[in-house]
């Protein structure tokens, strides 16, 4: 599964984009987040006040409590400030 | 629904040319009454910023706007729409973002007009970051409180 | 009130061009942030009419344009505000009026477009009459029900 | 004092404007349309519901009960149909 990081979370994490194996237990974008923020001090920085956090699965915008199974591109962003 | 129009939904690094696009939604017709334009810009906030600069969400960004747009087709009866969304380095004066909405009748075309600006703002994924005067890259823009309420007006719009 | 622009209205016979007229309230300037153009054009009704001619009020029609203009600029803050009206015989597809609002913000430039026209078509003494297919002068256009309701949604503002 | 006329007010008259002295009695709008449609059928014709005229005085819209006094200027005229 393709992870993507934009703006300053990109920043915070240290990378646009990555590959992972999701592990077991993780079901929900919330659980995602939470496993992410255990991995280093970038993800913990970038990921703190997760209900910042927006994400979009396949390139469409889902809430924290949508499934990630089977998702090819999930990704993770702030508030958008386009226009 | 037959006879809607299809959006022309562009993401890109060039500027556009508001008079052609214009044209493009109108030249050899007689039925359309009404085009509202709404053209964004690059500020320099009282000469602090040098640059804006727009990160996006390459297939997600075009996706999302034209979600956006084709829910602007089903809710008015447009003649033409067009959004045209400018990423990567923005000086203060250049354009940053337009839209274009024809119609027969001109309500219709300034709802349809506003209404995909206040979903653009709060839904495509975009991001703007501030270079300060002194060529520094600062500050990525805060979302504002505003512009996410702007959206709330438009209540019956399904949140997919 | 200090450094209020000053609307540019005019009243013409020539068509209008709209990149010119953004630009002229644009161009050169980095505080601009948001301009909203409405345009509205001769439609053809189908096919049934050849032209529509447009009878005006010299003198009123500029004096009540910019009276509804200033009213706009007291009520929002614009950068910059340009409405132009054309009279004579106007064919299908050719321009009837432009009004262009330029602000910091888009919500302003929005409300003062849309408002500058609601009260044009109420307000502004000119008559449309309709020229049929067959090149024959036909009926003068009736004021809608629904122009009039149009204006009533700025309900703080102060007939005059 | 000059009266105006526009579309069809200046068709049913059959005139564009004309110069007349105000006579006795005519205090308000209201008055003037009723001593212009008595004085033929033109004006009859253009006058005959005078709620759908509408009237400026030295070229700024106001309502039937206006006092006419002093105009220099008064013109009548359909609902506005431009835009």
């Amino acid at each position: 599964m393709k992870l993507k990081y934009f703006a300053w979370v990109r920043e915070r994490i240290g990378k646009a984009e990555e590959d992972i194996d999701l592990p077991e237990g993780v079901v929900s974008v919330r659980d995602l987040l939470v496993w992410l923020r255990a991995r280093d001090d970038g993800y913990s920085e970038a990921l703190r006040h997760p209900e910042a956090i927006r994400v979009a699965i396949n390139q469409t915008h889902v809430d924290h409590r949508e499934p990630v199974a089977g998702a090819r591109e999930i990704a993770l962003f702030p508030p958008m400030t386009g226009g | 629904m037959g006879g809607a129009i299809v959006p022309d939904v562009r993401i890109q690094a060039e500027d556009f040319d508001l008079a052609a696009e214009v044209s493009r939604l109108t030249d050899g017709r007689s039925d359309v009454g009404a085009v509202v334009t709404f053209a964004g810009l690059c500020r320099d906030e009282d000469g602090r910023l040098s640059a804006l600069e727009l990160e996006h969400y390459p297939g997600m960004a075009e996706a999302e706007i034209t979600r956006i747009a084709n829910e602007a087709v089903a809710r008015w009866p447009l003649k033409g729409l067009t959004a045209i969304h400018r990423y990567g380095r923005i000086l203060p004066g250049d354009n940053i973002v337009l839209v274009i909405a024809a119609s027969s009748h001109r309500q219709a075309a300034f709802e349809a007009a506003s209404f995909l600006m206040d979903f653009l703002k709060t839904r495509a994924p975009f991001w703007k970051r501030e270079h300060g005067a002194d060529g520094t890259a600062g500050n990525w823009v805060e979302a504002t409180e505003a512009d996410e309420k702007s959206s709330h007006r438009w209540s019956d719009f399904t949140q997919r």
